[in-house]
């Protein structure tokens, strides 16, 4: 069942593999550049922000994005590998969301990019499905008791997206400007987002 | 499969890392070991629950020395499967690449799988309804497969109520085997935190998505 | 706690090493580790139950490197909590060994914990009679302990029957806290395989000796 | 939770923690040095085998031996750390006991020694619970379909020790010959005794 692979730092792993690849024509150089360019650049969480910025501006946007996640985020523009099908769960003064994938990391890459060290690392998918306000807590997020608290877990090919709540007094901000506060550690639902 | 990769609810794991802004890539070969885990995919003509298998089965404590670690060795155990590429031959290629002489060992003969596909992406159509209803409360079953499957241990053997049907999906448990789409109802089911981990915890709702042969209803 | 240690189930691990005689410790320092491991519940004043749980509590992936190694750092965690030495003193002592300048820091302040013994060993007698009886069908409760528990996940909420009630002992979940001996009955509760793991296993049964906290009757 | 340790070589943090605590007067080097000798030298399975060889040769030790594990292994000599209560498992042509501590090693000490290295890894204990016939075969025991296997996981301060069957053809064998027979292995159900 376990696959035994000799040690090998990854950095030569990664070189030796792609080496044969390259050789046996199965993969093209360009297209390796490629993908990383992409998720350096161009996919990242400030397609997120946008989507977040025109929820918080343009009402009926905001309704659409919560019926269908995925058509509303397309109108932005923003589809592709990872984004199949997106939820967008809304935070409340009553209801807080967080999201995880316990099993591997799965995230939703057309909005947020790739997903961040700590969402990958063991101690957040173990804990976050197990006591969430202590790591919320930990993260610097605190909570008021009367809060709900609603853990979700990736676990099939729906990917989620938290709509997190406007902060106060930012009714003169223009659309660009509110997308900036929006960070993507609150679009996961482990951060608020804060007024400037 | 019972493994490494099953850690919902585990302890032990320390604190959180900080939430920092970094770059996707902590270093250049991590951007390179993404890039080619995705293209190994179609190299071995795999599919991406298969990868997702590949990359549980990496032996624990390698499992836990890093992301793109995994990631890569997961890749590497499905061009070993689909014999595109051998250990022997990436160990070789790894000492020349270091300066050491080492001889090629011959190629593998491909032994790619063949699974027919219902088109691109994993959301299909059925033609049945599904099997259970929003609001309507449902155990998951006393499943235990040694294969690939969704369904995490903290989770099982429990029950809740159907928050949410999603789309059909293909299922993962049958396509990670190769074993055909078999496509499935997905319910986002929502479990009270006292149902997982009994007095005491925190008290929270938890969501999952289940596919629909993990289920069955509550009585 | 649902740590590292507690494999029982657990897929991923490859095949089971060979049945060699070797000597108890493959290399020297093992046997000290062993030796130093024992001591070490003394010097710091704890008990087996705590020694275990500190072994526990080594991060997952230090866990996995090997078992003098886990053992070893249980003991240096035990030495901490005590205050008996820092890990900042191991550090500082083992840079000095290596030949390296290092400050030695301050000794910490001793914090050894107290609890009363009930004497040698951790076999008790109680006065009142066992809960359960040879025979008698029981469910392990839905407990999910975050501290020392010999509980395991594998056999959490399920049915068995008792096949033997040994003698009471030590209760490890309050004494590995220093909260006190709380001795228990224990139970030999032997389950099917099925009621483990579902259709589709091997047939075998499994006895595993629970404390009577663990158990309810099942009904 | 986790108590965080530098990384260190375990060959130098034992020196270190040597080091520290002798200094203190917290341990005697001598008493080290004893521990490792007792289990290197004087504590081992050759205890259990002498156990198994009266039980073969003498019935009415075997009886109280399944009886009162403890007091019989005592009668013997056999006792001390890990041993407060031993209680022996007998094999026979229709059921095989094999023994295991899934959270930790636990193991008869006084009967047999420290647990080998396949013992205490985590390979023998996840999967013994789950597919014995398996991790048996694996080991080169095959047992037929119509014998009972019952697996036990030493999870309280009870150790298990198993009574191997007696093989064909040792009648003439004295109880020393025979003890000389008596593999570790067979004590932990996970082999059989064969006849010289």
């Amino acid at each position: 069942m376990t696959a035994a692979q000799e040690h090998l730092d990854p950095a030569l792993r990664v070189e030796a593999l792609a080496s044969l690849l390259t050789e046996r024509g199965l993969i093209d150089p360009a297209t390796v550049e490629n993908f990383i360019k992409t998720y350096e650049k161009s996919v990242g969480p400030m397609n997120g922000a946008k989507v977040v910025a025109r929820a918080w501006t343009d009402p009926q946007y905001r309704v659409r994005l919560l019926a269908d996640g995925t058509a509303a985020i397309a109108e932005l523009g923003f589809k592709g590998p990872q984004g199949e099908h997106i939820v967008v769960l809304e935070n409340t003064p009553s209801v807080h969301h967080v999201v995880v994938c316990t099993l591997c990391s799965c995230y939703p890459w057309p909005v947020l990019g790739l997903p961040p060290s700590w969402y990958k690392d063991p101690a957040y998918r173990s804990r976050v499905v197990r006591e969430p306000r202590m790591v919320l807590a930990e993260f610097g997020l605190m909570l008021a008791d009367d809060v709900q608290v609603k853990v979700f877990d990736s676990s099939s090919e729906v990917r989620y997206m938290v709509l997190p709540e406007r902060p106060d007094g930012t009714g003169h901000l223009s659309e660009d400007e509110l997308a900036a506060l929006v960070t993507r550690d609150a679009m996961v639902g482990v951060a608020a987002v804060s007024a400037p | 499969m019972d493994g490494i990769h099953d850690v919902g609810g585990m302890q032990g794991f320390g604190h959180t890392k900080p939430l920092t802004a970094g770059p996707p890539f902590a270093e250049p070969w991590e951007g390179k070991a993404f890039a080619l885990g995705l293209l190994a995919i179609r190299a071995a003509g795999a599919n991406l629950h298969a990868f997702r298998h590949a990359i549980e089965r990496v032996p624990p404590a390698e499992y836990l020395s890093g992301y793109y670690a995994r990631w890569l060795m997961g890749a590497q155990n499905l061009l070993q499967d689909s014999g595109v590429v051998s250990g022997e031959e990436v160990t070789a290629r790894a000492a020349r690449l270091s300066g050491q002489h080492a001889a090629e060992p011959a190629q593998p003969e491909l032994r790619k799988p063949g699974m027919p596909s219902g088109g691109p992406g994993n959301l299909r159509n059925l033609d049945a309804p599904p099997a259970f209803a929003v609001g309507e409360a449902v155990r998951t079953r006393n499943l235990d497969p040694s294969g690939h499957t969704r369904l995490p241990r903290y989770v099982r053997r429990r029950t809740g109520t159907v928050i949410a049907v999603q789309p059909a999906q293909v299922f993962p448990d049958s396509a990670a085997h190769f074993l055909g789409e078999d496509p499935q109802y997905v319910y986002s089911v929502e479990f009270t935190s006292r149902e997982l981990w009994g007095a005491g915890c925190e008290p929270f709702s938890l969501s999952i998505d289940l596919f629909e042969p993990y289920l069955e209803p509550a009585t």
